[in-house]
């Protein structure tokens, strides 16, 4: 048990980006602010990269795919969040409000 | 237990302190500006782990992107709206917030279960991080030829695709809706 | 003489073809003068009587004649059913019977009915009627016997309901369909079962409508070949469709409410011609029933119960009509009787003694209540002996010979008494003794109330002389005939059953005349057969209660569980969508939620059920 | 026979639809109606013609090839139709009661007759493909086609809640088309071709004796629920009632006399000729249930207010009469169902005619409201009573030759291995008295007894209505008179089943 606690594995890794996610996912479920979900979704992104760099770290450490593919997904949340936040903004215009369960029209 | 090994997991634990603390802090927080500042410290808590990942390049863009762009554009964000302090998330739907806590722990459970299992199946889940040290100086120019020859069109076709969104959505905001309320 | 006898089928279809005419001319309007439709059925008939007589002089004349001749009607490869004419002794013997009285009801019908404004609809039913009868009794096998039967029943239910915008009238005719439909179901089913048994196990294919030339050999087959419990079940269905047609005990309220049709009906189809078909089908299967004792036994119990019914409801009954419909009923119980107790000729004999007496008696009757407007009811009668003194004397006639003291009837009713007392069956003796007294009783009851006593109404109305001539062909036949019957009774056989007839006489005259409101209501007696022993009301509950409850609760099954059950589905898919519907509310974070809920239970079930494998698996 | 193409048959009613549905003519609504009905007559002689030169032997066999000569070969789907025994009757039927109905619109349809009629001839066509297709696949294309027009008719002419029992009537079929659809496939996948030829049994060798006896059972049953949803029985009727009362005369004379005959002839087809050792097993349990339709309807109908579902559940019982026919493994059996689907096309036919008139004047169609009418219209009481003389089986009528048959077929069937089963047939013989009873009363409810006034002004028959009763009885009587000319026809097909489903 004790070189599980000194010597970190890729479990640790895992278990790191697990609690991440899960806060973020959260986040995202219970936030009444909207800035607040989206914020907690970027903790998903995150989460998400530390994976790819530690499994490109401990098991395919020759071809760095993992570490290729975390720089585009860090591009890609940064346009996501761009996104989110002009259609934020277009919305925030409409209803004044921050709280996001005004936002109710898209109903079935 | 070398020295090194030591170094890495008290740096390593540090971090994943840090990281998780201020997750939490970040969506429990009242005031919405709190919750930014913690985003940070997460985002940079996260570059560090890369850093000790050996992957120094990912750890800069980190601190780029995540570290410095996404805090501005929240911050513009929250200059538009008036930022009244909202109430945190114990006023969310209550039977929601029970369902979602369970299905959070159930969701924790169950994936650290599957990773016991597979450890099984998978030699290299355990195997310690000092025994892998790679060699920094070909990691670094390893990871330019691979992002500039291997997968050269993948960059460009990223590129191009942030460049349009960004356009297009800054135009969006310009955008006078027609009808207003 | 032999073309005759020949073209005997002709006489059939004569009265078809002239119905057909007489409708298609009433509805083309072409044909619309009485005295040619009248010309026409008169001819017809006539035609039927001359050869009737022919063929008839001819039987008797030679030793047991038969002329068949027949054409395939309906054949499956092997199985083949003719139709076509039969004519032995009997068959000629009951034409003559129905030619007569058809000949002289239509003559009657003509000026009973001339006034009325559906005459040649009449002429026509009645035409096609005299078809279905003369087939009936012509018919080669018993296959052509069930046809004529339905259409003899078709064609009494048309002449009940005439006058159709009567609802006593139409109900009468329901009535009377729907009981001899149920002796035609029960003669359907003898018939299939007996030509069953034929077909396919005696191997004599041919004989699949049972024809009545080799009637013994199918006799002596069905006897031998078929268990008891069958040949009697056989026996009785066939026997329930002949009680159904003669109006016997279980089938028999249909007959008093066929009164409602016109008189000439009455006097042809319900007293001589078509009850009597009952009878003549037991004559033709006589060889079938007399195997067994079981079956002769029944058929006189059941002419015996209907008899005294007939004799116990015509005693109370107020209206005249209906007096002589329930004479006849009990009349035909004694022929059931005679048959019954073996004496075939002496049946059939007084079968045509009554068919004479009783259509006269009915075409009096129509007389009297042509003359009082149609007006039935026993009351408003009296005295009419000083009108018209020549009708109650062919009356008094009628009545001495129907209760056998005089004349034909006696003749016929002593070969009866004859046949009983040599076969020593003493129990029919002394219940045909009771029968006899209150046939006796009832007709000169009616006698004295309808012509004795003081008359009611004065103004003496005059009635056209052509009713009078049919009633007195009929009369001088009643007279007649009894001294052609064959006369075998010893004096000894004869004395009693008249001295019970006259006593009975006696006492009508007593109570009817004497001393007339003497006579004393006996409490149970009087209601129990003024209401006619409550069979109807109870036959009332049969169909208006118990069938109409099956028939609702049929359809309350119809509606609630067959459509109940696409009902139910109609609903389920109703709830399942407003159940839907509830989870739209709209709240993105709420959908979230519930997609990383079902999330979770997947991944536990997943590694529930994986782990559980893996225990096992081990072990 | 040669020169009498069948396809001509078949497929001329569709141009003329189709010639309807363009928006030429529009305006002269009499000259379509003229048209139509001249139409109807010529297709009604033109198949009399096949009736004519039909010799027994050769099977009239046409081939049309939808998709060029060779067929799509791997999909196997080839169009051909053929007219043996029992198709020739139905066809001559169909165009007779098509002709009949086209007439008797005219007092009745007065809206939109241009669409009515075009609906009208597609209906043709699809009953007389399902009629006369040899190829499994045609027939279900035209099995289901048959359902377009027909919910049309009931939903736009209907009367009261036309479109809720249109809807009803759509949704069964549907429902029992489904498991059809299903039975095919299994029954084509085990014949591995698509085009799974009917044909085959036009020349009466059953081409599926190789499929095991489990599978034949539950294909036979899979495609009998499918049949039995159009040939009414018991449990899957409840779409009849509601449908005739709903639909206009003329279109419930077409839904009583040929699609009911539908249900019956497909299961002559399939279930007796294609799966015969399966329909061995079945049959007396089939004859349960026929019992009990017949039964159960009968005292339903007598039960009714409407005039309409009275004769709705008389068809149901008389149907239950055609399958105890169908499922006696004797020729006389077999031959009184097939004589008895003729006869109660005819009657029905006739009396929801009637039941049209009626309601046609009266507006209304309770049995309670109306009464006496019979003195007001003298000649339509006298076609009624002679048509319920019919439907209930008097004889020199063709009701009683069907009946008769079956029931002799019915008493005379011998499964061994089925004692109760003779108990069962006894009961069949009530039909006679339980439908005198409700027709009786259908009959003197409406004509007999004193007539109240509101009634008094009607009109009696007109010379449109006059000719199609007067038409339907002679073909009644005709056929009533002399069976022999209809059994003649009938009987190759009556040989193949009786020894094909013979025990």
């Amino acid at each position: 048990m004790a070189n599980l606690v000194f010597n970190i594995t890729l479990f640790h890794y895992l278990i790191l980006a697990l609690i991440l996610f899960t806060i973020g996912l959260l986040g995202v479920i219970l936030s009444k602010n909207i800035i607040k979900a989206l914020i907690s979704a970027e903790f998903l992104i995150s989460a998400v990269n530390i994976n790819f760099v530690a499994f490109a770290f401990f098991v395919d450490s020759a071809k760095l795919t993992g570490f290729i593919f975390s720089i585009f997904t860090i591009a890609i949340g940064a346009v996501e969040l761009a996104i989110a936040f002009a259609i934020f903004y277009l919305l925030f215009k409409e209803k004044k409000t921050v709280n996001i369960n005004d936002y109710k029209e898209l109903k079935g | 237990m070398n020295s090194a090994e030591i170094l890495t997991s008290v740096i390593f634990y540090l971090c994943s302190a840090v990281i998780i603390l201020s997750a939490l802090l970040t969506i429990l927080s009242k005031r919405i500006m709190y919750s930014l500042i913690f985003a940070i410290i997460v985002f940079f808590a996260v570059g560090f782990i890369f850093m000790l990942l050996n992957a120094e390049y990912n750890a800069i863009i980190q601190f780029a992107v995540y570290g410095v762009a996404i805090p501005i554009l929240i911050a513009f964000a929250l200059m538009f709206t008036s930022y009244k302090t909202d109430k945190s998330i114990y006023l969310a739907f209550s039977a929601r917030l029970i369902l979602t806590l369970i299905s959070a722990i159930l969701f924790v459970l169950t994936l650290f279960n599957i990773l016991l299992i597979s450890s099984s199946v998978v030699d290299w889940l355990f195997t310690s991080q000092s025994s892998l040290i790679l060699n920094k100086y070909e990691m670094f120019n390893s990871i330019s030829n691979g992002l500039y020859i291997k997968s050269f069109f993948a960059l460009e076709l990223i590129a191009f695709l942030v460049f349009v969104i960004i356009v297009g959505f800054s135009s969006l905001t310009l955008f006078k809706g027609k009808r207003n309320g | 003489m032999e073309i005759f006898i020949q073209n005997i089928g002709l006489t059939v279809l004569f009265p078809l073809w002239c119905s057909v005419l007489i409708f298609l001319g009433n509805f083309l309007s072409i044909l619309k003068s009485k005295k040619i439709i009248l010309s026409l059925t008169l001819l017809s008939t006539t035609f039927g009587l001359i050869t009737s007589l022919f063929t008839f002089f001819n039987a008797m004349v030679t030793e047991n004649f038969v002329l068949e001749n027949t054409f395939k009607f309906l054949s499956v490869n092997n199985f083949i059913l003719e139709l076509g004419t039969y004519i032995d002794l009997t068959s000629s013997f009951m034409l003559l019977i129905i030619f007569t009285v058809t000949l002289a009801v239509q003559i009657y019908s003509y000026s009973y009915m001339y006034n009325d404004a559906s005459f040649s609809r009449f002429f026509a039913l009645m035409n096609f009627f005299t078809f279905s009868m003369s087939a009936l009794v012509l018919s080669p096998n018993l296959f052509q016997i069930y046809i004529c039967w339905e259409l003899v029943g078709v064609s009494s239910y048309l002449l009940i309901s005439f006058w159709f915008h009567k609802n006593a009238a139409s109900n009468a005719g329901k009535k009377a369909f729907v009981m001899n439909r149920i002796g035609d179901m029960c003669l359907l089913a003898g018939i299939i079962l007996s030509s069953i048994i034929i077909y396919n196990y005696s191997g004599q294919t041919d004989f699949a409508d049972i024809p009545f030339s080799s009637i013994d050999k199918i006799a002596a087959y069905l006897f031998t070949y078929t268990s008891e419990p069958i040949f009697i079940i056989i026996c009785v269905l066939l026997i329930l469709g002949s009680i159904a047609k003669s109006a016997q005990f279980p089938l028999h309220t249909w007959l008093p409410d066929a009164m409602e049709g016109p008189t000439p009906v009455s006097a042809l189809i319900h007293s001589a011609t078509m009850v009597a078909a009952g009878v003549f089908l037991i004559a033709r299967l006589f060889p079938i029933y007399y195997q067994s004792s079981f079956v002769m036994n029944f058929i006189v119990i059941i002419g015996i119960i209907s008899a005294l019914i007939g004799a116990f409801c015509a005693i109370t009954c107020r209206d005249i009509k209906r007096i002589l419909a329930y004479s006849t009923s009990s009349q035909l119980g004694i022929m059931f009787i005679a048959l019954g107790s073996g004496a075939l000729t002496a049946s059939m004999l007084y079968l045509a003694t009554h068919a004479f007496i009783k259509s006269m008696l009915f075409l009096c009757a129509g007389l009297i209540m042509s003359l009082y407007l149609g007006k039935t009811d026993i009351d408003n009668f009296g005295g009419l002996k000083k009108h018209m003194s020549l009708i109650a004397y062919i009356f008094l006639i009628g009545a001495f010979s129907l209760s056998g003291i005089l004349f034909s009837g006696f003749a016929s009713k002593s070969l009866v008494f004859h046949h009983l007392f040599e076969t020593h069956s003493y129990y029919i003796i002394l219940s045909l003794l009771v029968i006899s007294f209150m046939t006796a009783f009832y007709i000169f009851r009616m006698y004295f109330l309808v012509f004795e006593g003081n008359s009611h109404t004065s103004d003496n109305k005059k009635y056209s002389h052509v009713m009078v001539v049919p009633i007195l062909f009929l009369c001088v036949i009643t007279l007649l005939l009894g001294f052609f019957l064959p006369k075998m009774s010893t004096l000894k056989y004869e004395l009693i059953p008249v001295t019970t007839e006259l006593v009975a006489i006696l006492l009508a005259y007593l109570f009817y005349v004497k001393f007339v409101n003497m006579l004393p209501k006996l409490p149970i007696l009087y209601n129990l057969s003024y209401n006619k022993l409550y069979i109807d009301n109870f036959y009332d509950f049969i169909t208006q209660k118990l069938y109409l409850g099956i028939c609702k609760t049929a359809n309350f099954i119809d509606d609630y569980i067959f459509d109940g059950t696409v009902f139910v589905t109609v609903f389920l898919t109703k709830l399942n969508a407003w159940l839907n519907s509830k989870f739209q509310t709209g709240s993105v974070q709420s959908y979230i939620s519930y997609s990383f809920a079902i999330l979770a239970l997947v991944l536990t079930g997943f590694c529930l059920v994986y782990s559980l494998v893996a225990y096992f698996a081990e072990v | 026979m040669e020169y009498l193409s069948l396809n001509l048959l078949i497929f001329s009613p569709l141009i003329i639809a189709i010639l309807f549905f363009l928006p030429i003519f529009n305006t002269k609504e009499v000259f379509i109606r003229r048209f139509t009905k001249t139409f109807m007559g010529v297709h009604f002689v033109y198949a009399l013609c096949f009736w004519i030169f039909y010799n027994p032997d050769v099977n009239f066999f046409d081939e049309l090839f939808l998709f060029g000569q060779s067929g799509v070969q791997s999909l196997g789907i080839r169009s051909a139709f053929a007219i043996d025994g029992l198709s020739l009757v139905m066809v001559t039927l169909t165009s007779f009661l098509f002709f009949m109905s086209a007439i008797s619109s005219k007092t009745i349809i007065r809206h939109r007759q241009k669409l009515y009629y075009g609906l009208l001839l597609l209906l043709e066509t699809s009953v007389l493909g399902v009629f006369t297709s040899s190829d499994i696949f045609i027939f279900f294309c035209f099995w289901e086609l048959e359902l377009i027009p027909m919910y049309f008719l009931i939903s736009l002419w209907g009367s009261g809640r036309a479109q809720k029992s249109a809807m009803k009537f759509l949704l069964y079929t549907f429902f029992g088309s489904l498991f059809l659809l299903l039975g095919i496939l299994l029954l084509s996948y085990y014949s591995d071709t698509l085009n799974f030829q009917m044909s085959s049994l036009f020349a009466d060798i059953n081409v599926v004796d190789k499929l095991p006896i489990n599978i034949q059972i539950l294909i036979s049953i899979l495609l009998m629920i499918g049949f039995f949803v159009k040939l009414p029985i018991i449990p899957l009727h409840t779409w009849l009632p509601n449908a005739h009362c709903d639909a206009p005369a003329p279109i419930s004379i077409l839904l009583a006399g040929l699609l009911l005959k539908m249900g019956a002839y497909g299961f002559i087809r399939f279930n007796i000729l294609l799966l015969p050792d399966a329909f061995k097993i079945l049959a007396p349990f089939l004859i349960v249930f026929a019992v009990i339709n017949i039964i159960h309807a009968g005292l339903c109908a007598y039960n009714q207010d409407d005039i309409k579902k009275i004769i709705a559940y008389s068809s149901i019982s008389n149907m239950g009469i055609v399958l105890l026919g169908l499922c006696t493994n004797n020729e006389e059996g077999v031959t009184g169902g097939i004589v008895h689907m003729v006869s109660h096309g005819l009657i029905c036919a006739g009396l929801f005619m009637i039941v049209g008139i009626i309601y046609n004047r009266t507006k209304t169609r309770d049995i309670k409201a109306i009464s006496g009418l019979g003195t007001v219209m003298p000649n339509l009481m006298g076609f009624t009573v002679m048509f319920s003389f019919a439907a209930i089986g008097v004889p020199l009528l063709i009701g009683f030759v069907g009946e008769f048959l079956t029931f002799w077929g019915a008493f005379s069937v011998q499964y061994d291995s089925y004692i109760f089963l003779p108990t069962v047939i006894i009961f069949a013989i009530f039909v006679l008295v339980i439908s005198a009873a409700y027709m009786f009363k259908f009959v003197h409810r409406i004509f007999f007894g004193s007539i109240d006034n509101s009634w008094a002004i009607l009109k009696d028959l007109t010379a449109h209505e006059f000719i199609v009763l007067s038409s339907i009885l002679s073909v009644i009587v005709f056929f009533g008179i002399n069976p022999m000319s209809l059994i003649d026809v009938i009987n190759p097909i009556v040989e193949v089943i009786v020894e094909s489903a013979g025990i």
